[in-house]
């Protein structure tokens, strides 16, 4: 047989033809196409019953009613919860974000023990007798004070439960973050004489005005604020933001006064001047509450006439003269003090020189008012229990403790101690209370030659982030010999640990939560667990009953719960049942039963505003931090979602950038979009220029929130050395997984890590004389194009 | 080497310098094919665009082949509707070079859709509103055309001419050209007019948008009549390419004298239509939407009001002027000149209705997008220029693309 | 450019010969019957191959994790909407959970091997079934069951067919490209049906929405 | 095709007041945390970055302390194009019929299988609503598990935008039909995750057709000039280009109504009648 190209011709023909009057060409031309909408790499959630779950939000001090939406019980979305007393249905981005916290990939999956340049997986019992056995270890050896504890609050039965752990050590090392909430409390105290927290009912004021503060940019409850803003809007209440830079607040403000960074303080007593000199102050209460009032109405008028203030603020006199009578002439006028979120402490004297407004006009436990919201011990500790080694330790005063000053005018120079916080997991009766502080204990570590702290537990906080001079901070961290974090993440004080015992994130877990945040309510909840633990971590508080119990003796002894559950049955008593069935108490804010006074000797003994450090030659701007509720600044790094709001006039690519006034610019010679370095005292850093109008010349501003280091170095060991992974707890509910970026093997979190400029490694601690707190809201700096 | 396949008595270079050549052109086909299978297997994140910048170097490389490629249906329209026989010299290169230019836009298109596995719902799911239905529609209806008119010159070939069967069906297939072309121009028309549709119907783009008659925005005729007008002048660039490389002269100037006068009189209606649209859109359309002209030229580091100068005056009126009047047409370098400014001004025309629309701000607070094409993009759109290189090459050496040829190579 | 010269040098000897097999037309017509004879046995074969090895190729086949009895238990209970029920908010639960079947099934009904795996493999060890849905829609429809069984009053049948009157269950079978259950395009290849529920293709949608309604309805109407 | 909105069933449209919006970026992640939005390491490039919900920040150009800032959310537009009749502006290029116009609700539908990334709806619609997957979706480790059953994941290549949370709606109709009430739908039943996300109480939605609603009320929508506001603190975002976009915005800040269309100089204030006899103010 002869095969010429007349058959090949014909085979080819023939097969076309063939294929082309059977299915399969079109249906493969279908079917491709059905494909690529169908790609196995594209992930599909999985159908089912849709249920809600309530619980409340512990991101922050705000804490919101959530309702968390799932499917099939597998929680998809977090909702704000209609008709909670905090929000009412509204929510922040962090809050609904919750969710990619749980899934954060910097999460630490099982209890690690650093090994040189390692990470080594362990088990629980196995990390806890090695913590447990370094403290029984310091404690034989009469060193119990050396142990010691940084937890973000103090509050609930969480943070109860560590400073529990502290004492019954043998140790007063327990330690705080501070925020504007402390500096109100201190406050009160010394003005009002009580025991109480502050708060402000700006839903119900009909005028407000703010010293610096982020009244809608995270500041106390932020969404309760939110919503306030919005009411205050209907309500045509008016809102005052005395602010260097056009903030949202200040957008948002019927009036803007843009006083000169560090002269808040004075526009205040500049107000408290032109009220008093026309009178219009509330002069019935001023007399029957007041003390020292004549020799305060002396102090301002003599030093604080609105022509002197107007010069030293750059406000127009008549300006501060009209916001006076306005004020005064207010149904229910409110002054809020707190820089930007109210996340540091801030200087006593400038929220004292703010409060006179509040004490003026006298509007103070009434509706649209100034609350004084005393502090109430809702959970009852049993006493703790020492041996002799523990009590003697427990006599050595705190490495951080500081003594707050303040001369109180004619009174002369006092020492006036504050108050250990109410909530105390079971401070000894001693009465002895003393103050202290966490920025002190870092800069005592770093200024001994050995470090005087030998332990240290870092539970719910992350110094190495949000403290002034982070870098300084890190450095003590390292210097100390054996650092336990608790860290459900590996963040930027993690990565320095020794021991890692990874907790679970909020809504993997159940605690007691208090309304807080200057917020004008009476608020108990229980957040429960609304997610199933998604790695191998524990909860806070039966992690510390854990390792109490492996720390055996008297310790052991102060734990005897099970499970942190059993404790919190407990020592919440009644409040337990009905919070489990409730799922929140919300009460009546109800006046102090003692009538109020105030002593308006402290508010006339103001001196100065925190002068910043740096000296003016060398460093001639001024450096302040931005706080934007888009980024996260506190303990917690910000999900992925918020960093993609976030604009590109705030991050771009790595970079930070840096707000200054055009004017400003020209003078530095920098341009938009221009690199340039910052030079402070404490560092310098290479950031971008964006030109802002409404920023004043000669100021920099500088996001906060940003500059979180990646996440874990070094290799991570499993026990059985297979590659870390795995998801221990969920079951896997998505048909198609394809779509999941490959696990490093490391713990980074590369939607925020490595991005930007930490503020605090530009900014160092300044300490308030009056407090003993940091009060730093700026720094000197310069700027010069890169 | 080859000689057996080259059209009798043509001089050709020898094999293995023709085949370095194509060697060196095909290299750059295959990086060209390597930025295409990254497009494909990768994704569209292989290329510098963006969610402002949805259309960009690739849409307008396709326009402006399809714009250059216009020569091939306006000369055939002419010669074998129109009857003007001197043009059947220069046709085959026409439909040769229409030939190439269309599967290149229609291979661009493939490349610039997210799912080229789902490309076929253009047709099947058509949204008839869409001017890029038209333009698929027409696009591969008027592909098959210029298949069809392209292959009776491939049938020329010595080798294939010798088998009756294929001479029998190349004659008989001139034969009915003229219906094809007929065809193919009334295609041509729509699709290069539908293209121009594409920019002008977006009524939310300010710098685009043109009112027109019934559903076609002017835009539409003015894409379709500088297709028609400019589409020549690149047919010509390529001719004097070619004399230039082969230093042979392959078509008669009588011949290039024509198509470059009706080339030079369809620019000069084309560039008045052109005017007095820019000049009412500058006037009424522009305005009634708030903008004034210079918002359209201000505020941006590259879109000045030169790009408006250089595509009317450079690309318009010079040619224009040039190849209308006889003295300077027959002037051999002002020809050239003119012919290359022409194939200038009609692709910096596609350019401005596709990349500068999409960089003009809208909204008053938006702000000027400005991109540049990532080598992906750059080398994807090399490609069809290597491939058109490349094939231009094999249809010179081996068919008789230029009819003349031998006769002036005797007169020689 | 060695390759492009083979290619060329061997085209050319085509070409040649080509040349010469045209003068040898008298021996044309065995040439042209080979090339018919080949062109009818390519055809054949791809045609054949298209209709029913492709068919095969295309869908791979999975058993039930058990068989299920459709017709003794719309026997027992009455109806298909005693298992196939709505949820509050109006959305179908589609195939039953455990938790329903054991309302009945509380301990081993009969004597059945399945009903057997079924107590064993899945209720005692708290296992949902991996049922093989038929008529899995993919992720980008919404089908509210609501609409047309509550507001249309369709039946069951209209689109599942007469499922409920089966006592075994058949093989699922699944398109290998596209993942799709292969009752989404019919048991016939070329998509042909002759009962409303052979195929469930968007089109099959489409057609009666437009009989029912007078339009196609809006893309939104069932996609998501 | 050449059905007017008015008198149809529903015509769904949001108002926005831009004077209690506080730019918190609440609606943007509710909004991607509802719609299964992906996101990728870096999303600085704002050009690149899926925000179906995206909050623009203006400021009036003024200097130092005239500065005033305003945070302009925007999500789609849902235009009904001109004469209202559902010709949108990308409606109405979309060569495979990937997006519609549904006439029963006036919203904008992006059909993610039918789309084939051609991307000339994103160059028809001058508010950059549209957005192309010019990436593979990816969640990290897990992250997955937190998808929504409602709404279907987007592969690569094809364009996405705010859909008025469609499936909330399609979610509510169920519930109807359940309740026997045919699809008659209550205005707290459908509304948008921003809607119900915003803690500033700034954005409501629901039916413009309804003069009940909310929406309705606020900004009164002349059914006789394609739904344009008759409230004069109320504008759309550039009324002059005719798209008739069913989101609203209010604010008693004259400079930024200005901001939301573009003027030539002097015509702002002035009753502006177009060559094509629709008169703007």
């Amino acid at each position: 047989m002869k095969i010429d190209r007349r058959s090949f011709l014909g085979l080819g023909l023939g097969a076309a033809a063939g294929v082309t009057l059977s299915p399969m060409p079109w249906k493969l031309t279908d079917d491709s196409s059905i494909w690529s909408q169908n790609w196995p790499w594209t992930p599909v959630p999985i159908d089912g019953e849709v249920t809600f779950d309530d619980t409340v939000c512990t991101l922050c001090p705000g804490n919101c009613g959530i309702s968390v939406k799932k499917v099939n019980g597998r929680a998809i979305k977090i909702e704000g919860k209609k008709g909670y007393p905090v929000n009412d249905g509204g929510i922040c981005l962090h809050g609904i974000s919750g969710l990619q916290y749980l899934y954060d990939p910097s999460r630490v999956r099982f209890p690690m023990v650093k090994n040189g340049d390692t990470w080594k997986q362990v088990s629980w019992d196995e990390a806890a007798s090695l913590v447990a056995g370094k403290i029984k270890e310091l404690k034989d050896k009469g060193m119990a004070d050396s142990v010691a504890c940084v937890a973000g609050s103090d509050k609930g039965s969480i943070a109860g439960l560590y400073k529990r752990f502290i004492t019954s050590v043998g140790s007063q090392n327990f330690y705080t973050v501070d925020t504007m909430e402390k500096t109100w409390e201190m406050l009160i105290e010394r003005v009002h004489g009580l025991n109480a927290s502050a708060a402000f009912d700006l839903a119900k004021s009909d005028y407000i005005i703010s010293f610096g503060t982020g009244f809608i940019e995270g500041w106390g409850s932020p969404v309760n604020n939110f919503l306030a803003n919005s009411s205050r809007k209907e309500r045509h209440a008016k809102l005052v933001q005395v602010e260097y830079r056009l903030s949202n607040t200040a957008a948002s403000a019927d009036i803007w006064l843009p006083a000169k960074p560090g002269t808040e303080a004075s526009l205040a007593l500049g107000i408290c001047s032109a009220m008093i000199s026309a009178n219009l102050y509330n002069a019935a209460f001023a007399q029957s509450a007041g003390k020292d009032f004549e020799a305060f109405a002396k102090f301002v008028n003599e030093k604080y006439d609105p022509e002197l203030v107007s010069r030293t603020t750059g406000v127009d006199a008549a300006k501060i003269k009209a916001v006076a009578a306005e004020f005064a002439k207010a149904k229910s006028p409110l002054a809020i003090a707190g820089r930007g979120k109210g996340e540091s402490a801030g200087s006593l004297m400038e929220f004292a020189a703010v409060h006179a407004l509040n004490c003026l006009t006298g509007n103070i436990n009434k509706e649209g008012g100034f609350w004084t919201i005393e502090q109430q011990d809702s959970l009852t500790w049993p006493s703790v229990v020492m041996d002799d080694s523990a009590t003697k330790s427990y006599a050595k005063p705190p490495v951080g403790a500081v003594t707050s000053v303040i001369d109180s005018g004619a009174s002369g120079a006092g020492i006036f101690s504050a108050v250990v916080s109410a909530v105390s997991g079971g401070a000894t009766d001693s009465g002895q209370k003393v103050l202290s502080s966490v920025s002190k204990l870092f800069e005592v570590i770093n200024a001994s030659e050995k470090s005087p702290v030998e332990l240290l537990m870092v539970y719910n906080s992350n110094p190495c982030f949000t403290l002034r001079n982070a870098k300084v901070v890190k450095d003590a961290v390292n210097k100390i010999p054996f650092v336990v974090s608790f860290s459900p993440y590996m963040d930027d004080t993690a990565q320095l640990a020794d021991v890692i015992l990874p907790t679970h994130t909020s809504l993997e877990m159940t605690q007691d939560v208090y309304s807080g945040a200057c917020i004008a309510q009476n608020v108990i909840a229980l957040s429960k667990s609304v997610a199933v633990p998604v790695y191998d971590t524990k909860h806070p508080g039966d992690a510390i009953i854990s390792l109490a119990k492996a720390t055996e003796g008297s310790v052991a002894s102060n734990f005897t719960w099970k499970t942190y559950s059993e404790c919190l049955e407990s020592i919440m008593g009644d409040n337990f049942a009905t919070l489990s069935e409730e799922g929140y108490i919300a009460s009546e804010l109800a006046p102090p039963v003692t009538p109020l006074s105030v002593d308006f000797s402290l508010f006339a003994a103001f001196k100065d505003s925190i002068s910043l450090e740096g000296d003016a030659k060398s460093y001639p701007l001024t450096l302040v931090p931005i706080d934007t509720i888009r980024l996260a600044s506190s303990t917690l790094a910000s999900p992925p979602f918020a960093v993609k709001t976030v604009e590109d006039t705030v991050l771009f690519e790595k970079d930070t950038l840096v707000e200054i006034n055009p004017e400003t610019a020209d003078k530095v010679g920098v341009d938009d979009g221009d690199y340039a370095v910052i030079t402070t005292s404490v560092g310098e850093a290479k950031v971008r220029i964006h030109l802002f109008d409404g920023i004043m010349p000669g100021i920099i501003a500088i996001p906060e929130g940003l500059g979180h280091s990646t996440g874990a170095k070094g290799e991570i060991i499993t026990k059985d050395g297979s590659p870390m992974a795995g998801i221990t707890g969920a079951t896997s509910i998505i048909t198609q997984t394809g779509g999941v970026s490959k696990n490093r093997g490391q713990l980074e979190n590369l939607y925020i890590g490595g991005k930007g400029v930490n503020v605090n490694e530009l900014i160092g601690p300044v300490m308030d004389p009056a407090s003993g707190l940091d009060a730093a809201w700026g720094i000197r700096a310069r700027i010069s194009r890169a | 080497m080859d000689s057996a396949l080259i059209p009798k008595g043509a001089k050709r270079c020898p094999f293995p310098v023709f085949a370095t050549g194509i060697a060196v052109v095909g290299a750059v086909l295959l990086w060209g094919v390597y930025a295409m299978g990254l497009c494909w297997l990768k994704g569209l994140n292989q290329t510098n665009m963006n969610d402002y910048y949805g259309f960009a170097l690739w849409i307008w490389a396709d326009l402006a082949v399809i714009a250059i490629g216009g020569g091939a249906f306006f000369t055939g329209l002419l010669k074998y509707v129109f009857g003007i026989d001197e043009l059947k010299n220069i046709i085959n290169l026409a439909v040769v070079i229409g030939f190439i230019c269309y599967s290149s836009a229609l291979l661009i298109l493939a490349i610039d859709i997210g799912q080229p596995l789902r490309g076929w719902f253009i047709f099947w799911h058509a949204n008839v509103h869409s001017m890029l239905t038209e333009v698929a529609f027409c696009l591969s209806l008027y592909f098959s055309v210029l298949t069809i008119e392209f292959v009776p010159l491939i049938l020329e070939n010595r080798q294939i001419d010798k088998v009756p069967f294929f001479h029998n069906l190349s004659h008989n297939m001139h034969g009915v050209m003229a219906i094809f072309a007929a065809t193919g121009a009334f295609l041509s028309c729509f699709h290069q007019g539908s293209l121009g549709g594409v920019a002008g119907v977006l009524y939310g783009r300010p710098f685009a948008y043109r009112e027109g008659l019934l559903v076609w925005p002017w835009t539409f005729f003015l894409f379709t009549w500088s297709a028609a007008a400019y589409g020549p002048c690149f047919t010509l660039v390529v001719t004097k390419l070619f004399e230039g490389i082969t230093r042979k002269k392959l078509v008669k100037d009588n011949v290039v004298n024509l198509l470059a006068k009706i080339s030079g009189w369809m620019i000069t209606t084309y560039i008045i239509a052109k005017i007095i649209d820019t000049i009412y859109w500058m006037g009424v359309t522009a305005p009634d939407m708030g903008f004034s002209v210079m918002d359209f030229y201000s505020n941006n580091s590259f879109y000045g009001i030169w790009i408006l100068f250089a595509e009317i005056v450079l690309g318009g009126i010079v040619p224009a002027v040039i190849l209308t009047v006889k003295k300077y047409r027959e002037n051999k370098k002002l020809l050239l000149v003119a012919i290359i400014l022409g194939v200038f001004g009609v692709c910096l025309n596609r350019w401005v209705m596709v990349l500068q629309v999409m960089a003009v701000p809208v909204m008053s607070f938006d702000t000027w997008a400005l991109y540049l094409p990532s080598w992906q993009e750059v080398a994807t759109t090399i490609l069809p220029v290597a491939y058109g290189i490349i094939l231009i090459s094999l249809a010179y050496r081996y068919l008789p693309v230029f009819p003349q040829e031998q006769e002036l190579y005797d007169t020689k | 450019m060695s390759e492009l010269e083979k290619k060329t040098e061997s085209g050319s000897v085509d070409a040649a010969k080509d040349g010469a097999s045209s003068e040898q037309k008298a021996e044309g017509d065995s040439g042209v019957g080979m090339g018919i004879l080949f062109f009818i046995a390519a055809f054949a074969v791809c045609f054949l191959s298209g209709w029913l090895l492709f068919p095969s190729l295309l869908y791979s086949k999975k058993e039930q994790p058990f068989n299920f009895n459709h017709a003794l238990h719309v026997a027992e209970t009455g109806g298909c909407e005693s298992c196939h029920s709505f949820r509050e908010d109006g959305t179908f639960a589609g195939v039953p959970k455990n938790s329903s079947c054991i309302e009945c099934h509380e301990s081993q009904l009969g004597e059945t091997e399945d009903e057997a795996i079924f107590m064993t493999e899945y209720v005692e060890k708290g296992k949902e079934v991996p049922w093989l849905i038929y008529s899995k829609q993919p992720d980008c429809v919404f089908f509210s069951h609501a609409a047309h069984v509550t507001g249309a009053k369709m039946d069951c049948v209209t689109c599942h067919g007469n499922i409920g009157e089966s006592t075994t269950m058949k093989p699922y079978q699944e398109n290998r490209i596209t993942g799709y259950s292969r009752d989404i395009w019919g048991e016939n290849i070329w998509g042909v049906k002759k009962n409303p529920w052979d195929r469930m293709k968007m089109d099959d949608c489409a057609k009666c929405h437009q009989e029912e309604t007078g339009s196609k309805g809006a893309c939104f109407q069932c996609h998501k | 095709m050449t059905q007017d909105n008015h008198g149809k069933k529903y015509k769904f449209g949001m108002v926005i007041d831009l004077d209690k919006c506080t730019g918190c970026g609440s609606c943007m992640v509710a909004c991607m945390s509802e719609n299964n939005v992906p996101f990728k390491e870096d999303e600085t490039n704002k050009k690149d970055s899926i925000t179906w919900m995206r909050v623009f920040k203006l400021t009036n150009g003024k200097p130092f302390p005239e500065t005033d800032i305003c945070y302009m959310p925007r999500p789609c537009m849902h235009c009904g194009g001109k004469g209202d009749h559902g010709h949108s502006p990308c409606v109405s290029v979309c060569p495979a019929t990937a997006t519609d116009y549904g006439h029963d609700t006036g919203i904008v539908s992006q059909i993610y299988t039918r789309c084939f990334g051609c991307r000339y709806c994103m160059g028809a619609c001058p508010y950059h609503a549209r957005y192309f997957n010019w990436w593979d979706p990816k969640w990290p480790d897990g992250m997955e598990e937190y998808l929504s059953p409602n709404v279907s994941p987007r592969m690569r290549g094809v364009v996405e935008k705010c859909s008025f949370c469609y499936h909330r709606y399609q979610a509510a109709r169920d519930k109807a039909y359940h309740e026997e009430r045919r699809d008659e739908i209550e205005e707290s039943e459908y509304q948008t995750a921003c809607t119900q996300a915003c803690p500033a109480g700034a954005i409501t939605f629901g039916d413009l057709n309804n003069p009940d609603h909310e929406v309705c009320k606020f900004v009164n929508p002349d059914p006789h000039q394609c739904g344009k506001p008759r409230n004069p603190k109320a504008f759309r975002l550039l009324e002059r280009l005719q798209t008739n976009p069913k989101v609203y915005y209010i604010s008693e800040r004259e400079w930024v109504r200005k901001a939301g269309d573009n003027y030539r100089d002097g015509e702002w204030g002035k009753e502006i009648h177009s060559s094509d006899g629709n008169s703007h103010k």
